[in-house]
């Protein structure tokens, strides 16, 4: 627990907009421990990418408002560094992996060069010792020809290969934590897999630590240790992998685990859907922001937020269900596939 | 590529053409005949005029005699200034049209350059309602106004310019002055919108992650970006303003091609008419394919030829 | 199931010109599909699985091969009557539920859009009972039908799409990834009340997605697509556990499945390569750049598309 | 016919008539600032670039201002506009007054040949040659078979000019021409050394390099449309009278640039338009100079209407001309009440302004002329009608017409007027085609006398335009034409304008002036009434 | 935290759904399109400001001439060249005095009303030439871009939505069409028509439309990709439906954005018009020819420059700022 790098604590960030406040990350905590993959899953709105661009403090300075928290790495709280110095740190000590390949390069300037930028920055190096380490990131990220592709533009590169050299530049520093925002999203399946090995295989190597942010449990589960589920704007479960698909104690988290089809799944049965639409954050309540689809909401969930409660050392959850006034629920049943049907090719 | 080239030239010459036969036909008819001081030519005169020049034969043979002669480079003789050769008086008038343009051009560049980042920067400041009031003003005052404003206070009163004449270098400074305020406005508005737009881009924010300086992430990557659309605009207004705007050559005594142009087509020269239209639709025919290839060399996306490749923004 | 062919796909060809170029967005496919089933159809982005939906509905004209419906040629030439008559039997549903609604139209007049076609002499409030009834049915409100599209949450707004298509009444539809942009938690919803839907009123799908399990789900059988061809088709318990086509394997094999136990004993087929360009795709087999198996053969000659069990089709050289 | 070609005469495309095509100067001097070495620079300024130095097809005002500062013909007019003796030495004219003989002087063209005779003969000539703007001058002028060369009845070899030697010169005339002395100062008439001409080409005028100089100057650098640069030409006859070593003419198009220009002294002096008039009236360097150039309406005469003398009378009558002229155009014109200008002519024996001797026509209240508009209604049965009034887009002739249509609207009751304005040559062409109801036109001398206005008005003159037909009047000019008794003609033209303009076929409404800034320390610039109107020769810098 | 404050009491701890339905329930009244554009232009302070200037010009333009006795082609010679004169707003510089601070009232002993923007040299009073120049030139620069707008969205939806070779040809044509100066075109149309208001507006009308068209067509190109369309298509509508009730209203905000961009052009236009002499007929004035007369004039009168200077940058401010307003309020990707 000690060895975290970077902890996130009750970071609240909101943004000024026509319509108010609108308050996209609510009392945040967590922390990410070196060499380890945390994830961060939530659906589309509840602040994952916030959170991850508060701590790159990429967020649009003029409407945003942090009021409160702080995010520490390695003992110092970003949120106070100047601007000088966040920028040192950008790239180097953090980097930062965006959605969508597509439009995450600069498509006027050459990919060796968009990979060579972090380097000289903050590497005292020559311009030749830049080229050859840009190549061998490439390299490293298996482009092949790296030495001939690096003057290449990215529209000449495929989807799958431009998020290889988006995260070629995030690694160009070897940076100790490496956040990815829905790094595969926009990638092909099969795609999506040799991104995600690459990316293992990489922090296998470095011992970087990885903040990933998806709304993809097959994700999740392919690469992180530890979740964090996120809903509104908060946590609203945190725990081991197996803690939370097997163990876990958050309508919310119950609901996203049924929604999804099982792979062997009898088609005649109906999935079982979440009911509602996820929440507008710029109109939300005092109580729990779950309250409205949750089929366990009671009346303390309308008015009161839940606090977290620790489960265990790794797992804690924020719901009044884990109160022990609240009365007993049945949990459904999550379907947790019997290990019979493993191999399935 | 080659393909590419020989086949918009020869699109570029087909357009030319049917160009030159419109304008020709259209300018038969404009009032009055090409000779000047009609008043006082007896029919007589008129008649051994219009035999001199070829003007007595059926259209469709002038108009093939001059195709036949714009073949061998001839635009043929004013019949205003009479023995002056079109390509004489192109070739004289283009000059000082090219100079103070090209100069309003690059002034108006930089200017409008600089107050378009300030307003995308500090984009709803005051500093973006000042750039964008100046860009405004810039295009909303008419131009020999602001023209006869600057010649006077700058010119007469301040005596900082010479107000007018063609004489030496420092008469061209405040015509191109005069010229680059619409640019400036253009350009501002332009690049106001256009980095707003890039600003909002992910890869901004990709080169942010790499912990680059603020500065350089204007200029490498959200300035670049930003300035190829530019070029469109930047391209046709700067022919139009090129080769020549007849209100700046009028007030500012300045012998340009804008105002040789207007005061052809007023008293009908029409070899003028034609050399001045067919250079100045070929100039602008040429740009525009000039800035098609350009487009595609700034930005790499853009095959020439094709068209964007895929979506990627 | 009765086995009544409701579409037959006979060697259907769309050739798009890009540039001087011609692009084989679906290259000679075949196949059909029964009478109330749904038949998935899965492949990567850009393999033509959207092109064939707009082909068979004659969206896009197909640059060769026939599109049988119920036995009727749609390729043919058909009267304006035939041609809308048909148009009211297929509709379609599609992927974006930003961009598939008219921003500046009410739910109302979306909905009702294919009415106003297709029965021109109903009554305007023969009409809006009519949308609050589908409203109804896919699960909103007739508070909803003069509210605008940016109004609604993306399941919300892909429920408006599904009751536009029901509007006039269709046997068949082709759902273009219908899910592929929903919130996970959103998905069930629609998935529901998509095989609700075909349970009450019969209706067949052709069910595009790449979500697998999504596809496996809902699905009766199941075809897999490469690079503008079909590579596999067969029912989806068969593919699942006996998949035959090495794209099919690998691509079943990269699908993160979404539970820990099963996710650590499970073997990867990590392809190597990335996607060949559709402008130009490799010769013979368009898969050999990537295939683990590829033969000398899969070089020079295409595949053929044979039966190689009942039901069970691919195309590779392996069989 | 004669019609009269001339200088610019109405001026080419605008009317400021001094602006655009008339010669007009604006010239000026005063030392150049800088230039330390003593010599006399003047700055001027013009409104349009020299179309051709040719002076077989010069056809403008200032392209015959400057051939007559760089060349040279037999006669120039002295400061008083009569015309003197230059490069003829002497001149002898024939009992019957058809034979001249001219006695060259010795002059050197500016490549050193002389100027003979044969230069001139070949000049002349040349003229019917290339068929030139204004060889109807010849006919004009009397000089034998020019009429019929021009009418292609005879070759220009045998037109009556013959240099018998290199000193001397014989023309042949049709007749006696009281006009002839006066007419050779016309640029026309001046000598071409062959041997340049055709050595030059099609080139012939067209640059500085291009044309040789016998004159006062020398062309010494020509930037089209930028300006031109006359040094003193030291190798002329009379180089000693020439004051100044150097004049420069800037093209300016634009009153304002003109009137900064003057302001920081670029320029000597500028021509202004009528909105300057108030600020610079008190300035010592403010003079107005009154040119013979009329402006006036034409009446469509097919239109029943102007048929009428009654309505013409009233619609002249009803104008209040001096209002038009003192408030409208404020720039120092004269309303006119007659054809021929003020102070233009005057009569050969008793030296009297033609003015003078046949006084102002349709002088009246505009009682008067209502009443007048009253009976011409009802003679042709109407209560009134709607006319056009076309005019060039030029800022004073409509400014002109604006006020027109007020006063007209104003004092006829029942009169509509529309005004119609259109380019110059669309004018011309209207004008010309005689499509039109009223026109205001303007007319300039191509000659210093007063039947260059006259002859405009015979039955199908080219310079009638509005199909007027007066067999009186054909008479009296035709009397005229052929009178060789001065005093005699002189009547025979005072009776052609009161034929004219005792029932007001046209209606006159100015005579126009310039309203000019010139720097006081400027002298002897003469300005003539017609072509060539500048004279540099005297002009000096005090 | 919240479950520390007391009043959280076991009873709340029961199940309570909310009513069914309730989360289905949309926030707030329906808006539709327009009326959020029209909340988003209002909160632009820029660009509403340019909407009132606009609407008082227009007002004033209406009304203006009929504020005084005088009418705009009343000559009057003892009223010539008279500075503007307003009854206490003397310290304001409308005292009646000419430049060199003569009162010329008093001098030529003029009695009757006091023109408020001074008077021109026929005496013509111009504060209603002034706004009756502002009325024409209105009208001249709205008939123009309506003009513009009608071809130019026939002209580019056409060659858009048909696209290949009809898109091709159309777009030939357009190339051919900017390739002839248009100052010939604009003269043509002026000699061959009689001059007036008609020829002038044809004249501009001749080539206007084309930006407004490039910008239709590029509209029409993106919108066509839409899958809107496509499902349009898909439920068997005609082309003529698709593109009057689902492409025509999406290209709306651009279109009204460019007209807002056009009317200013026009305006101006005609002022270049007026510059070279193929304005308008006479004693009919435009804010162009108005300027044109008074920058003649301008050292010495000053003020037949300044008011109608002033006007016209006014109106063209007003309609550049309303329409970077709209463009904002218009723009989808404005929209959250
Ligand atoms: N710059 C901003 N200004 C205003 N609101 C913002 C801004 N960035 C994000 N938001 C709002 O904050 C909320 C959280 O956004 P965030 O991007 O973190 O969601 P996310 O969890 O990453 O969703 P997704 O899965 O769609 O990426 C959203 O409602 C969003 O609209
Ligand atoms: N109108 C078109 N013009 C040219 N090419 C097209 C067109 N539509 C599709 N294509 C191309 O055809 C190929 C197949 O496209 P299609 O949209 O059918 O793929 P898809 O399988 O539906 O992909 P996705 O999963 O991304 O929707 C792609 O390469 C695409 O670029
Ligand atoms: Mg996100
Ligand atoms: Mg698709």
């Amino acid at each position: 627990m000690t060895d975290a790098i970077l902890s996130v604590e009750n970071l609240d960030v909101s943004f000024q907009s026509h319509n108010g406040l609108i308050r996209a990350v609510r009392g945040v905590n967590f922390d990410l421990k070196k060499g380890e993959t945390l994830a961060i899953v939530g659906e589309s709105g509840s602040g994952k990418s916030v959170t991850a661009k508060s701590i790159m403090q990429l967020l649009p300075k003029k409407t945003t408002v942090i009021n409160n928290g702080s995010i520490v790495y390695e003992g110092e709280d970003l949120l106070t560094y100047n601007k000088k110095e966040i920028e040192k740190i950008r790239g180097s000590e953090i980097s930062m992996v965006f959605q969508d390949p597509m439009t995450s390069l600069n498509p006027t300037m050459k990919i060796g060069k968009q990979v060579m930028e972090g380097i000289i920055k903050h590497q005292d190096v020559s311009k030749k010792e830049a080229i050859t380490k840009a190549k061998e990131l490439l390299e490293l990220v298996g482009i092949p020809n790296a030495e001939d592709r690096m003057s290449s533009y990215p529209h000449e590169f495929s989807g799958g290969m431009r998020q290889r050299v988006v995260i070629a530049m995030a690694l160009a520093c070897d940076p100790k934590v490496l956040i990815a925002d829905e790094p595969t999203t926009a990638l092909d399946v099969t795609i999506q897999a040799q991104i995600l090995d690459l990316m293992k295989d990489i922090q296998k190597k470095t011992g970087t630590s990885i903040l990933i942010i998806t709304h993809d449990l097959g994700v999740v589960v392919n690469m992180a240790q530890r979740i964090a589920v996120m809903y509104a704007g908060q946590i609203v479960e945190t725990g081991t992998l197996e803690e939370l698909f097997y163990e876990s104690n958050h309508p919310y988290t119950w609901g996203l685990l049924q929604s999804m089809p099982k792979l062997h799944q009898d088609r005649s049965v109906p999935l079982i859907p979440i009911s509602g639409s996820p929440p507008d954050v710029s109109q939300l309540h005092d109580g729990c922001p779950f309250a409205a689809r949750c089929p366990y909401v009671m009346k303390v969930c309308h008015s009161h937020m839940p606090d977290q409660s620790k489960l265990s050392e790794t797992h804690s959850v924020a719901c009044w269900l884990q109160d022990e006034r609240a009365p007993r629920v049945e949990k459904p049943d999550l379907g947790g596939e019997t290990v019979d049907r493993t191999e399935t090719s | 590529m080659v393909k590419f080239v020989i086949q918009r030239l020869g699109y570029m010459v087909v357009t030319l053409l049917i160009i030159i036969t419109i304008t020709f036909f259209l300018m038969q008819l404009l009032p009055g005949t090409p000779f000047s001081n009609p008043e006082k030519l007896s029919d007589r005169q008129l008649e051994v005029m219009n035999a001199k020049y070829g003007l007595d034969k059926p259209l469709a043979i002038q108009y093939f005699t001059y195709l036949g002669n714009l073949i061998q480079g001839d635009l043929g003789v004013s019949f205003q200034s009479q023995g002056r050769t079109v390509n004489a008086m192109i070739g004289e008038r283009i000059g000082p049209s090219a100079l103070i343009g090209g100069q309003g051009v690059v002034i108006g560049l930089i200017l409008g350059l600089i107050l378009g980042v300030i307003s995308a920067l500090k984009h709803n400041t005051i500093f973006d309602y000042g750039a964008v009031f100046i860009a405004v003003l810039g295009m909303s005052i008419p131009s020999f106004v602001f023209a006869a404003l600057m010649q006077y206070y700058i010119g007469v009163q301040w005596g900082l310019l010479p107000a007018a004449l063609w004489k030496d270098y420092s008469y061209s400074i405040m015509p191109s002055l005069a010229l680059s305020v619409l640019v400036i406005a253009t350009v501002a508005r332009f690049i106001r919108s256009e980095m707003l737009e890039v600003l909002g881009q992910d890869y901004v924010n990709t080169a942010r992650a790499k912990g680059i300086k603020e500065v350089t992430v204007i200029l490498r990557h959200v300035l670049r970006n930003a300035l190829i659309p530019v070029v469109t605009v930047l391209g046709p207004l700067a022919v139009s303003i090129m080769t020549g705007t007849l209100v700046i050559e009028k007030i500012f005594a300045v012998p340009g091609l804008g105002e040789q142009f207007t005061l052809s087509i007023l008293v009908n020269d029409y070899s003028v008419i034609l050399g001045i239209t067919l250079f100045y639709s070929a100039l602008f025919i040429f740009v525009i394919f000039i800035v098609d290839i350009l487009y595609g060399i700034l930005d790499p996306r853009i095959s020439i030829g094709g068209g964007k490749k895929d979506g990627t923004s | 199931m009765i086995e009544q062919k409701l579409v037959e796909v006979k060697n259907l060809k769309k050739h798009f010109k890009v540039g001087k170029k011609q692009l084989k967005a679906v290259d000679d496919v075949t196949f059909d599909i029964y009478e109330g089933e749904t038949l998935g159809l899965v492949g990567e982005s850009g393999c033509g699985k959207s092109t064939i939906g707009r082909t068979i509905l004659n969206l896009y004209h197909a640059s060769g091969g026939d599109v049988l419906y119920k036995g009727k040629n749609l390729q043919e030439k058909l009267t304006p009557k035939e041609e809308k008559q048909y148009q009211e039997k297929m509709q379609m549903i599609f992927q974006d539920p930003y961009s598939s609604l008219d921003p500046r139209s009410t739910v109302l007049d979306i909905v009702s859009e294919g009415l106003r076609i297709h029965r021109p002499k109903m009554m305007k409030k023969e009409l809006s009972e009519r949308v609050y009834e589908l409203l109804e049915l896919v699960g909103l409100s007739k508070n909803h039908a003069k509210r605008y599209p940016h109004e609604f949450s993306g399941g919300q707004r892909q429920r408006i799409g599904i009751a536009r298509s029901l509007a006039v009444n269709p046997e068949f539809i082709i759902a273009d990834e219908p899910i592929a942009a929903l919130d996970v938690s959103i998905q069930a919803q629609v998935v529901n009340l998509l095989k609700e839907l075909q349970r009450d009123r019969g209706l067949t799908y052709l069910f595009i997605a790449h979500d697998l399990s999504m596809v496996k789900y809902i699905s009766d059988r199941v075809a897999v697509m490469y690079l503008g061809k079909m590579v596999e088709l067969t029912t989806s318990e068969e593919l699942y556990q006996d998949p035959l086509h090495p794209y099919t394997k690998a691509l079943m094999s990269a699908v993160p499945i979404p539970d820990p136990r099963i996710e650590q004993q499970r073997e990867r087929i990590i392809l190597t390569g990335d996607l060949p360009s559709p402008m130009n795709p490799p010769s013979g087999c368009s898969f050999r750049t990537r295939c683990p198996l590829a033969k000398d053969i899969c070089a020079e000659v295409a595949p053929e598309w044979k039966e190689v069990k009942k039901g069970h089709h691919v195309a590779c050289h392996l069989y | 016919a004669g019609c009269g070609f001339d200088n610019g005469s109405e001026d080419a495309t605008s009317d400021n008539e001094d602006t655009t095509s008339e010669n007009d100067t604006n010239n000026e001097n005063s030392e150049s600032e800088g230039d330390t070495s003593g010599e006399k620079v003047i700055n001027l300024t013009q409104t349009a670039d020299i179309p051709t130095l040719d002076s077989a097809h010069a056809h403008d005002g200032i392209a015959f201002t400057v051939l007559n500062n760089v060349n040279e013909g037999l006669y120039r007019g002295n400061e008083n506009h009569n015309p003197e003796l230059a490069m003829a030495e002497d001149h002898q004219i024939s009992e019957d007054g058809t034979v001249h003989t001219f006695t060259l002087r010795d002059a050197q063209w500016s490549n050193g040949d002389p100027v003979t005779a044969h230069d001139f003969e070949y000049s002349w000539k040349r003229i019917f040659e290339v068929v030139g703007h204004y060889n109807v001058m010849f006919e004009t002028a009397g000089i034998e078979n020019a009429s019929a060369i021009i009418d292609g009845e005879k070759s220009p070899d045998e037109l009556g000019v013959v240099a018998e030697d290199d000193k001397t010169l014989v023309v042949t005339l049709e007749g006696p021409n009281a006009l002839f002395t006066q007419l050779l100062t016309f640029p026309v008439f001046l000598p071409q050394n062959q041997a340049f001409v055709e050595e030059m080409g099609d080139g012939y005028g067209v640059e500085a390099e291009n044309i040789l100089f016998n004159g006062p100057f020398v062309l010494d650098s020509w930037q089209h449309d930028q300006g031109w640069t006359y040094k003193k030409n030291p190798n002329y006859w009379d180089a000693d009278a020439v004051n100044v070593d150097e004049i420069n003419v800037n093209v300016v198009k634009e009153t304002s640039t003109g009137v900064n220009l003057w302001e920081t002294e670029a320029v000597d002096r500028i021509l202004l338009s009528s909105a300057y008039v108030d600020e610079f009236q008190s300035d010592e360097s403010f003079n107005t100079e009154v040119r013979p150039s009329i402006v006036f309406m034409r009446f469509n005469h097919n239109l029943e209407q102007f048929q009428n003398a009654n309505i013409r009378q009233a619609i002249d009558m009803a104008i209040d001309k001096k209002g038009l002229t003192d408030t409208i155009l404020n720039n120092g014109s004269v309303p006119l009440y007659s054809l021929v200008p003020y102070e233009f002519s005057y009569s050969p024996d008793e030296e009297k302004d033609f003015r003078e001797l046949n006084g102002e026509f349709n002088q009246g209240s505009v009682e008067e002329a209502q009443e007048l508009w009253e009976e011409g209604l009802s003679e042709i049965g109407s209560d009134g009608f709607e006319v056009a009034l076309t005019v060039a887009d030029d800022e004073n002739h409509v400014k002109s017409a604006e006020y027109l249509k007020n006063q007209l609207e104003t004092n006829l009751p029942g009169l509509t007027l529309e005004i119609k304005t259109v380019p110059f040559e669309a004018r011309l062409e209207q004008e010309k085609a005689v499509e039109y109801d009223m026109v205001v036109s303007t007319w300039g001398p191509d000659y210093s006398d007063p039947m260059t206005y006259i002859d405009m008005w015979v039955t199908d003159g080219p310079a009638n335009r509005m199909d007027y037909s007066d067999e009186t009047f054909d008479q009296l000019v035709a009397d005229a034409k052929v009178e060789t008794d001065a005093a005699t003609r002189y009547q025979l033209m005072l009776d052609a304008e009161k034929q004219l303009l005792d029932e007001m076929h046209i209606a006159p409404l100015y005579q126009r002036a310039d309203s000019l800034l010139t720097r006081t320390n400027i002298k002897g610039l003469v300005r003539h009434p017609a072509a060539p109107e500048y004279e540099y020769k005297w002009i000096d810098v005090e | 935290m919240a479950h520390h404050k007391p009043e959280i009491t076991d009873d709340l701890f029961v199940h309570e759904p909310l009513e069914e339905g309730k989360a289905e329930e949309l926030a707030g009244t329906p808006s539709n399109f327009w009326v959020e554009a029209a909340k988003r232009l209002l909160k632009n302070k820029g660009a509403i400001m340019g909407l009132i200037t606009i609407i008082i010009i227009a007002i004033l333009a209406l009304v203006g001439p009929l504020m005084n006795q005088y009418d705009y082609q009343d000559q009057d010679l003892i009223r010539s060249n008279l500075p503007p004169l307003v009854t206490g707003m003397e310290w304001m510089g409308f005292n009646g005095e000419d430049s060199h601070g003569t009162n010329v009232y008093a001098e030529r002993e003029v009695t009757d009303a006091p023109a408020w923007f001074g008077t021109d040299e026929f005496g013509r009073d111009l504060w209603t030439r002034v706004w009756k120049g502002t009325q024409i030139s209105l009208f001249i620069a709205l008939t123009a871009a309506f003009l513009d707008l009608v071809i130019g969205v026939i002209y580019g939806g056409v060659s858009a939505f048909y696209g290949g070779r009809v898109d091709n040809v159309m777009q030939r044509i357009v190339e051919i069409l900017v390739g002839i100066p248009n100052l010939i075109l604009i003269i043509l149309f002026i000699l061959i028509l009689d001059p007036g208001i008609t020829s002038i507006i044809l004249a501009m009308v001749i080539t206007g439309w084309v930006n407004m068209s490039r910008i239709v067509r590029g509209q029409v190109l993106q919108l066509k990709g839409q899958e809107f369309v496509l499902a349009s298509r898909a439920l068997g509508a005609s082309n003529k439906r698709l593109m009057w009730k689902h492409l025509i209203p999406n290209v709306m905000g651009p279109i009204i954005v460019t007209l807002m961009f056009t009317i200013p052009t026009a305006i101006f236009f005609e002022a270049f018009l007026s510059f070279i002499g193929l304005g308008l007929q006479p004693p009919l004035a435009s804010l162009g020819t108005l300027i044109e007369d008074g920058y003649q004039e301008m050292r010495f009168f000053s003020y037949k420059l300044i008011f109608p200077a002033i006007i016209i940058s006014a109106i063209m401010i007003s309609f550049n700022v309303l329409g970077d307003g709209l463009r904002d309020a218009l723009d989808p990707k404005m929209r959250k």
